[in-house]
């Protein structure tokens, strides 16, 4: 479960929703993957020496491992990546952060926008009841079908295009969604949504979170995010986004 | 590697190699040992560390820019108690040199981290008084040379390890600096720290990073970096620890012809965390392809074109 | 255009775009203007002009590093006198305005220029007191502020023109140097000039550049000029000139949201010679796209994450 | 005839001798072209930012315009190009410098190394007698037998492999080569024996210098060279070997 940085070969490539792709590539490092922990994708443009954080959509052992991120164009990195062919190399460095604990109980998950993806390879390893929950702008939806081998899908879309309008927290009210435990991720005000929501109803909570990275591997200390009490690796009340998480229990952390 | 000599002394301690990295961009060598073997290192430098735990800035921290990155992290750090408890506890399963980076607001400060090591299994120490991402003292010790002079003699007559002092490029004139380092007792001075910079998200029209400057480091700032190294080697007789975007041999070797004994690799070991074995490697290389025998050679070696 | 007011006014001057050229990567405009239509820029800004013609330095002078390039050229040129004879009359023909880059070694050698231009068809003067490549004058002038004090107050007394002061950035505080130049009665300044630097060939084991060092210029370096700029803006009141690798109209709006009423684009004229042409629409394609009537509205609007 | 950059296609690349390479280049630059001037050739790699200046080796109207350069590996950038194949992009600036006058006279061509492409075309538009002379390192040599069928090719080699041991002066020594005007490019010893032979022979010489370049366009001041007089462009005692050259009549200029 060694973290390494490799250059793997790109399999297939798909655009799924504007601005959205799917890539999946070929790497050893899928074997060792779990759900919720994230890549560092490397741009072949040289002026840009920072790696961008990716979390893992699926990972299995299929032809040596085989590895797929779903991802949003954010910027030129992005969009260098979302022109890779199959057979194209690309630089990474994995697997990354803690994961979701995988606990045995009825599950909500919830994904908001590009916090969907990671949401799929838990689904597939979560083997109990399970509500997925996923939040999109508006009705230009992607990998909405896919969870629905895995659980009962409920969507929430902005616009109201789609499922319930409003965000994931009034999908989960309108369609009585419960459960023992919840997984997210998404942007922070739906986080911050998804503490209040599992506090609200004593449900224990693991979120995801993303800040801008550098090493990835938690020695710069660039990705902190603001801890509830003195964390015992930093001293402090900050954790390393990167190292001791992405993924938290929601009461261990500030949003 | 008996025909390429690369062993250096700085101040009496000797390095097995002039390869070390820099403070701030490697931890304490626990997150980075997963890709290099510590032991082929000339000396781990760790992030700085001050008496108390410092908590750092606010996030965004970070930011690319072109052909480098910006840092605003406020030299968060868990303080000198779990430093040494842990980082050094870690440390002392390897055969390579250790090189504490220390930080402070204000001379007492520096003072109580140095006297805490003082008993330590430290090598040498590293004076951060050039982080231009703490409002309180650090780089007010760096930009202006009789309070860099005086810092540095206090801390020498509290060290029991030599002293480096690590220099800021936000300056005038680096010469300058390195002479009042050198004049107070210095055994040692390292440079470039980063580039006081800013980037702007003109799309949101705000800062990129919360703390609105932030460090530059990267392969940007070599020319500058290879500039002050050389200016400052030609300023004093102390040894020069040379670094700024570093990113293989080729780089280092440029500022060890400039005139620096031992170099850093900084922020290239994010792009590339396996990026100090193979300028190692490289510079072994380089010497065995022209017959260097002794890295010393080279050190200062550069001529008019 | 209307819908997008992108006309500026520097000390009564009113040019049609904030995008200028940086001195020195432009000539007189005569070699781009087989690239670029003249007349759709904001402002020519000339080669650096002395009282004689000038030799500049030995060769090589520039070359290539991450991100940018060094140059030390050594502000060859032609003397005034061919400069208004050829130069000033070439540059008639173009619905531009003008703003000639002004060099010398001793004040003397300033004034004698200034006052030959002070009859010509020049509409601003920028008083190069900061290029780090020649040995007498020029820089002497730009790394103190009582220096800079001086000979921008004997200018002001001569200028027939309106005065910019461009102001080097290798100096410990920018905000100093700026206030200074304003205190000294400076109509706006310009900014960053170059950053001094160094290449080593390693396998010739000499510099790069016959001068040593050179002037480090290109997207490398505009972290620095983004801070240099907002730093300059928040310290004074006159208009700023911001400059420092702008390579599109992304970066020039990052320039302008710091406090920059102008922005030049220099070193990437090279990389591409369409470069001006290209920031001036991309910045008024920012503004469709935002709804900003008034060039204006985003001078210094950058705010806190 | 006039100065433009442009996203040219590549027709072909093939390698000729060790590090030595060709590659015929698609564009409309091409009609414009005469032997002598150069090209800015522009990299992929962004942390690249000035272009490499390469004589232009062939040029004609064929198939809209094409182009061909010869080249050697000297770094990053030209490596790059090395590895351009058909149907790729380039990006190019040109057609750049003065070129060399056609005269009406007996001709010696002279090439040393990477300073032999540019003769090519010379010798395709020279229409009178010529002698083509031609240094080399050793005998891995590249363009030679494309020149037999405009003049008698003369070689010179460092080591003696091929031809004269020695350099091209004493090739053109040693074979009695004799004529009217000389055009030479290649390294500045090379050309130093050059200016010296004409001196002394009395023959009108014309010869191609290089120097690490900015611009490409006169603009920048960074390619100078000394000239034996005061330069009516500069007043001063340099000239612009991009906009200048970078053919200069060898008296113009000091080596």
């Amino acid at each position: 479960m060694s973290k390494r940085k490799e250059t793997a070969r790109v399999i297939s490539q798909e655009k799924l929703a504007d601005e959205i792709y799917s890539m999946w590539i070929k790497t050893g490092i899928a074997s060792d993957a779990v759900p919720g922990q994230f890549l560092s994708v490397y741009t072949k443009d040289k002026t840009r020496l920072l790696p961008r954080p990716i979390s893992i959509c699926e990972a299995d052992d299929k032809d040596g491992g085989r590895l797929r991120i779903v991802y949003r164009i954010a910027g030129a990195g992005t969009k260098e990546f979302s022109k890779y062919k199959t057979g194209d190399e690309v630089d990474i460095l994995g697997p990354l952060g803690n994961g979701f604990p995988i606990k045995n109980e009825k599950a909500i998950l919830v994904g908001g926008g590009i916090g969907i993806p990671p949401m799929l390879e838990l689904a597939k390893r979560l083997k109990g009841e399970k509500t997925i929950v996923l939040g999109y702008r508006n009705k230009d939806t992607f990998l909405d079908k896919e969870f629905l081998s895995y659980g009962n899908v409920v969507i929430a879309t902005d616009d109201g295009s789609l499922g319930t309008k409003g965000n994931v927290i009034d999908a989960i009210k309108e369609n009585k969604v419960d459960g023992g435990v919840i997984y997210a991720c998404g942007p922070t005000p739906m986080l911050r949504g998804v503490k209040k929501f599992a506090e609200e109803n004593s449900i224990e909570a693991y979120i995801s979170l993303e800040e801008r990275m550098a090493c990835g591997v938690g020695a710069c200390l660039g990705c902190v995010c603001k801890s509830t009490d003195t964390d015992d690796h930093s001293k402090v009340k900050n954790k390393r986004i990167c190292a001791d998480g992405p993924v938290f229990n929601a009461t261990e952390v500030e949003l | 590697m008996s025909d390429a000599v690369m062993t250096v002394n700085i101040a009496g301690v000797e390095f097995k190699n002039p390869v070390m990295v820099g403070s701030g961009t490697f931890g304490s060598g626990m997150e980075y040992s997963e890709f290099v073997d510590l032991n082929k290192l000339g000396a781990v430098v760790t992030k700085g560390v001050a008496n108390v735990p410092w908590l750092g800035n606010p996030t965004p921290r970070v930011v690319e820019t072109c052909g480098g990155m910006l840092n605003a992290i406020g030299l968060q750090n868990p303080g000198i108690d779990t430093f040494i408890e842990r980082d050094l506890e870690f440390l002392k399963d390897y055969d390579t040199k250790v090189i504490v980076n220390v930080c402070g607001k204000t001379v007492e400060d520096y003072l109580e981290v140095v006297e805490r090591l003082s008993d330590k299994a430290v090598d040498m120490l590293e004076i951060n008084v050039s982080c231009p991402n703490v409002k309180e003292g650090a780089i007010a010790f760096g930009q202006k040379a009789d309070a860099l002079f005086n810092i540095t003699e206090q801390i020498k007559k509290h060290a029991a390890q030599p002293v480096i002092m690590k220099l800021s490029p936000n300056v005038t004139d680096i010469a300058e600096m390195a002479k009042a380092a050198e004049a107070a007792g210095a055994d040692a001075i390292s440079l470039i720290n980063t580039l006081t910079a800013m980037k702007i998200d003109i799309h949101k029209r705000t800062f990129a990073l919360a703390n609105k400057t932030g460090g530059l480091s990267g392969p940007a700032i070599k020319p500058v970096a290879v500039r002050m190294v050389y200016q400052a080697a030609q300023a004093v007789k102390i040894p020069v620890i040379g670094m700024g975007g570093i990113a293989n041999a080729e780089d280092a070797l440029e500022f060890i012809m400039a005139g620096a004994t031992a170099v850093a690799v900084g922020a290239m070991n994010f792009h590339n965390p396996y990026t100090t074995q193979e300028v190692i490697d490289g510079i072994h290389d380089y010497m065995i392809k022209y017959g260097v025998k002794d890295i010393r050679e080279l050190t200062g070696c550069v001529k008019q074109v």
